[in-house]
């Protein structure tokens, strides 16, 4: 098994994604190049944090014309794991692969800190490890991650359970104190409807070693690594 | 079309009738108009130290760990074992911010990360330390500072965060001084093999020479010359000096020359820096003792019809100046295609010693390259020492309201928390920072290296106006202070000197004699000075700031169960004083703040007893005998035990008591007396740790308990009681408050 | 050197539903300065394009729809200055 | 409520001789994209502020300067739509 961690230019977490599958959970991993044109022989692929294309226009809006974006919608589409981890979150909304858009933090300002996270549904091959309701502990560390949507998508992510993470406090509950930047309904991670592909604004690339305050980051890659196992044995 | 020189040509480019004869001499000729700028940017105060050049080679700067000697290249380079070095450095871009905040600090940042990667090594953090006029209050000054300070935070944060590099610490203080002229030092740190070290020479006759990054620009023209200059009324029209970073590029760059050096074929890197162009290729020439010839119709350039002048003293950012191993200019193509980088090769390394820099295969300048860059005159300028400042006596100090005391102290900006400014910064990217900021010194562990390293910044600007030697002393004391109680051993120090007007003689004294006194402690730490910057002509209309030599110092910590935080952790652990309990107000906040006085002789370090203490808390830290410890600064013990309680992410109360203490108890508790750390041990470590300090025959006592929701502080005459939760709030959101009133 | 060039504006605002924090930090900082009169800002984007020949009109509104702005939290006009 | 609202349009762009790292991404994005005509980019903010009364002509070209542009690295213009 291989995880692909893409490197657009301007990604700045790409060796913290690519640390925390290698160093972390001893799994495999490469990175990818922005102007490679297609994701086989990789069985995942995670596009991480960062100021990609400097982030310029808009969080993502450039990077997801990049010839692999075209390779990683067609790989997601048929069912391919894929995690967008901050900026990479951004890249997936705004190549459509996400509904909704990560606008401008309410207070306007950067934000890093630690935040609690509440695992909304373990039904994504990120989360299936993770028991439900339990709290996670990872930073933020974004200008830009305060998830908006109009009131219909919004309805159907909350009936479908595409929400996969929540703001909340240490007991894990949601309340506004919680919530670093104003996304609605708490929101800091989301996936597509058919599940496979998940995007966050929390840095699990930032929580997989005991040095860094956290492991938590471990239970979602190593929840992906389990989902993918059969794909060995096939 | 030739500019003739005349007399107010030259006094305009800041070069005296002395200078121009020197230059004459040098040239055996006049010089024309780009050759004028030329020197007139390479002898400006900022790249040739001509005034501070003496002062400076009073430092000590070697050492059995020292790879690389400051002076000798970008940054220096100091040995932190198994092979592996770190490169870091502290410089100053306070005249770009004064005047373009946002952009002047974010193009700061983008400078001195450029001084590390050009010397081989990785960044991986960055500190910065930062002076601003006071930002509370409704008066137009109070607004104009919070906008200052607002911006410059969203301006170091814009090029930090894109870069991805972590800005895990630092200092602020807010002071009258500092009115109109914020100080913004940036501090650096990169990690490399002691066979990555890269060098600013250009070797080897007859290899080619590559410009790298972005394409060059009118913008900052002349900023050397501009920071070597009062701030005045007119600097506002200089505002085109003022340049603007691109973080996006700045990152490419920095991914780009890394890869280029690993591949072998680089035979000598210099950024482009203050003076761009010229600086690069001159000093590169003098450093390889060699010539460089480059031709400008080759320089790619962002604008049309751009001048020999305008393209030589440009200062557009994110450019390098490469100097490649004949035969390898094929990588060079590769790596930065790949990167998607404007290259181009401009010239050559020449055997005639000579800057030689053509326009379309006309010369434009021909300049003995050694000279320009090491013939700048060097001065010996005058000084005149302040009138001898009087003792503080203490009958004078009406006792105030401790309990109020004690909340104003920590609720004024210096004191208070500075989470409103870290948690702009992105912090823990590239997920190795361990003790993040908010205790006495961060901790940051490089993967790669397997090393756990701290590092400070420290200077208190109020000590230095009353005594700048001691003031200066203090800062290096109080450096190693911080590394020491966050487990580490101190290992070297960069300086970034911030005063005001070198040619007033009593400027120049406070610099003289705070030079003199950093040089001393320096020794004294066994902390050689890696590097470091200088910035002069810090003035507003009320004359000079503060003097402000700003030390920051990076030590390592060889354990991970060595690391130490401030802040108590459990109930019925006990409170030690290591250290005396000290009695010195002179120039104490408490004295600033509460009433109204700055002023008196400042607290007075004794070595002996300050690496005692030091030596003292590090040992019983490193027998796992402390659960935290932090030192006595500004506010003193009071401020200190208070922030113990309330600076971790759980707060806990604390009883301390002063017995029989015959002192005032303001006195006791807000005196700043130097060599002082608040530890804290479990109960049953009580007897080792009291074995250990008695035997090293230090002054340390037992002051208290952790525990309960309040701080409680009683000597036998009275009892004083704060609820931890109202402590917390007065610190925590003070900042936050100023900066939300309009 | 070709002749003059071509300029078409693109101007992108957040669509009114999307809330706009820097709108609102805007106008409290006017009514501050003294200009009580303002009643709402909102802060846009102004594109300035330039080019050698006439655009192709589908394409440019292609790339205004799919680049320049997201439909989910903005609108955008075309303008020839 | 009173009626019509009066609209005012600040446009500020970055001034011309200083560094548009913006524009230059999107130029680049916008020749990927097939738009080859594309010479030139330059990205600045619209402004839209809506009165209820008339502002004072000399007040609002006071904001503009002193809080809406940096007249260090940009220049604004007033419009009324
Ligand atoms: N205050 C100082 N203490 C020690 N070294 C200094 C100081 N100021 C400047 N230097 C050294 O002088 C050299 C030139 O300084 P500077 O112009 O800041 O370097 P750069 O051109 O890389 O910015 C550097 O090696 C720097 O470390
Ligand atoms: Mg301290």
């Amino acid at each position: 098994m291989k995880i692909a961690v893409v490197q657009f230019p301007g990604s700045n977490c790409d060796q913290d994604c690519l640390r925390a599958l290698t160093d972390g959970i001893h799994v495999q991993a490469e990175y990818l190049w922005h102007k490679e044109t297609s994701v086989s022989g990789f069985q995942a692929v995670v596009l991480p944090g960062g100021f990609s294309y400097g982030d310029y226009l808009r969080c993502g809006a450039i990077a997801r014309f990049s010839p692999i974006m075209r390779a990683v919608v067609r790989a997601a589409n048929e069912g391919m794991p894929v995690i967008g981890i901050c900026n990479g979150f951004q890249i997936l909304c705004e190549a459509g692969l996400l509904p909704g858009a990560l606008i401008r933090n309410q207070s306007l300002r950067f934000v890093c800190q630690p935040v609690w996270l509440r695992v909304e549904t373990e039904e994504t091959p990120f989360t299936a490890k993770l028991k439900g309701q339990s709290v996670l502990r990872m930073p933020v560390a974004h200008g830009e991650g305060c998830f908006f949507t109009d009131p219909t998508t919004l309805g159907s992510l909350e009936s479908k359970r595409q929400v996969v993470f929540r703001y909340a406090d240490a007991l894990g509950k949601v309340t506004p104190e919680s919530n670093p930047n104003g996304s609605m309904h708490g929101i800091a991670g989301i996936c597509n409807e058919a599940r496979n592909v998940v995007g966050m604004m929390p840095h699990p690339d930032r929580a997989w070693d005991r040095k860094l305050g956290s492991e938590d980051g471990k239970l979602l890659f190593g929840s992906l690594v389990e989902a993918l196992e059969p794909v060995i044995f096939r | 079309m030739v500019t003739e020189i005349t007399p107010e040509l030259i006094r305009r480019h800041g070069l005296t009738v002395e200078e121009y004869g020197r230059i004459k001499a040098i040239l055996g000729r006049d010089p024309n108009f780009t050759e004028l700028g030329v020197f007139s940017v390479m002898w400006s105060e900022h790249c040739s130290y001509k005034n501070t050049r003496l002062e400076l080679k009073k430092l000590p700067t070697t050492g059995p760990k020292v790879l690389v000697k400051a002076g000798e290249e970008n940054a220096g380079v100091i040995d932190i074992g198994d092979g592996w070095g770190v490169a870091f450095k502290m410089e100053s871009h306070n005249h770009p911010s004064a005047v373009e905040p946002f952009q002047g600090a974010a193009t700061g940042v983008g400078g001195i990360i450029r001084d590390i990667f050009t010397m081989g090594a990785r960044p991986v953090f960055l500190l910065d330390s930062l002076r601003f006029g006071p930002i509370r209050g409704t008066t137009p000054a109070a607004k104009s500072n919070r906008r200052l300070f607002s911006e410059v935070v969203a301006g170091i944060a814009h090029y930090g965060n894109c870069v991805g590099i972590p800005t895990i610490g630092g200092e602020i203080y807010f002071d009258q001084s500092y009115e109109g002229n914020p100080l913004v030092n940036v501090f650096c740190l990169g990690i490399l093999r002691h066979q990555q070290i890269a060098r600013g020479a250009a070797k080897g006759v007859g290899n080619p020479v590559f410009y790298v990054g972005s394409e060059t620009g009118r913008d900052g023209l002349a900023g050397a010359s501009f920071a070597s200059r009062d701030l005045t009324e007119e600097s506002k029209q200089d505002r085109p000096a003022v340049q603007v970073g691109d973080p996006f590029k700045g990152k490419l760059l920095l991914e780009a020359c890394l890869e280029l050096l690993a591949s072998g074929c680089v035979a000598g890197i210099q950024d482009m820096g203050a003076a761009g162009l010229t600086c690069s290729t001159c000093e590169t020439a003098s450093r390889g003792g060699t010539g460089v010839e480059i031709d400008l119709a080759l320089v790619p350039q962002r604008e049309p019809g751009m001048t020999p002048y305008e393209i030589l003293l440009s200062e557009s950012q994110e450019r390098m100046l490469i100097i490649v191993e004949r035969g390898r200019e094929a990588t060079v193509k590769e790596i930065f295609d790949k990167w998607d980088l404007p290259y181009a090769c401009v010239g050559k390394v020449t055997d005639d010693g000579v800057m030689r820099v053509l326009n379309h295969g006309r010369v434009e300048v021909e300049i003995p390259a050694e000279k320009l860059a090491n013939d700048a005159p060097v001065y010996e300028r005058e000084v005149v020492a302040d009138p001898p400042v009087p003792e503080v006596r203490i009958e004078d100090i009406p006792p105030a309201d401790l309990h109020e005391s004690l909340m104003r102290l920590l609720a004024e900006p210096t004191i208070a928390s500075k989470n409103w400014v870290y948690r702009q910064y992105d912090h823990t990217v590239r997920a190795g920072t361990v003790v993040p900021p908010g205790s006495d010194a961060a901790v940051f562990y490089v993967r790669e290296a397997d090393k756990y390293l701290a590092a400070t910044t420290d200077c208190n600007g109020l000590y230095c106006k009353l005594n700048p030697r001691e003031g200066a002393r203090i800062a290096v004391a109080e450096a190693a202070r911080n590394l020491v109680c966050s487990g580490a051993k101190p290992l070297a120090v960069t300086d970034n000197l911030n005063f005001g007007n070198p040619y007033h003689p009593a400027n120049f004294w406070q610099l003289r004699e705070a030079v003199e006194g950093l040089a001393e402690a320096c020794r004294r730490f066994d902390t050689p000075v890696t590097g470091g910057n200088v910035s002069l002509y810090n003035q507003n209309p009320n004359g000079a700031i503060d003097p402000t030599p700003t030390v920051g110092m990076v030590g390592v910590i060889d354990q991970e169960r060595w690391i130490t935080r401030q802040y108590f952790r459990d109930a019925s652990d006990v409170i030690y004083l290591i250290g005396p309990i000290g009695h010195e107000l002179g120039a104490s906040q408490y004295l600033t703040i509460i009433h109204g006085r700055r002023e008196f002789l400042p607290p007075r370090l004794s070595y002996d007893l300050e690496l005692g203490v030091q030596a003292v808390v590090l040992a019983l830290i490193q027998q796992g005998l402390v659960k935290s410890a932090h030192d006595c600064s500004e506010g003193g013990f009071g401020v200190a035990v208070a922030e113990c309680c309330i600076s971790g992410e759980r707060r806990i109360g604390a009883s301390v008591d002063f017995g029989h203490w015959p002192e005032r108890l303001d006195q006791i508790l807000f005196n700043e007396s130097q060599s002082r750390v608040i530890i804290s041990v479990g109960a049953e470590e009580v007897g080792a740790m009291e074995t250990v300090c008695a035997a090293a025959e230090i002054p340390f006592g037992r002051v208290g308990e952790v525990g309960g929701s309040d701080l409680i502080i009683s000597t036998q005459r009275e009892t004083l009681r704060w609820d931890v939760a109202e402590l917390y709030q007065a610190w925590y959101a003070s900042i936050e408050r100023a900066m939300s009133s309009q | 050197m070709v002749g003059a060039l071509m300029k078409v504006h693109v101007v992108v605002m957040p669509k009114q539903s999307v809330l706009d924090p820097q709108g609102v930090a805007v106008r409290n900082a006017l009514k501050e300065l003294g200009l009580d009169a303002v009643d709402s800002v909102r802060v846009g984007k102004l594109l300035e394009l330039e080019f050698k020949t006439p655009p192709d009109e589908a394409k440019l509104e292609e790339v205004c729809r799919d680049l320049l702005s997201n439909p989910v939290i903005e609108d955008y006009t075309i303008r020839c200055p």
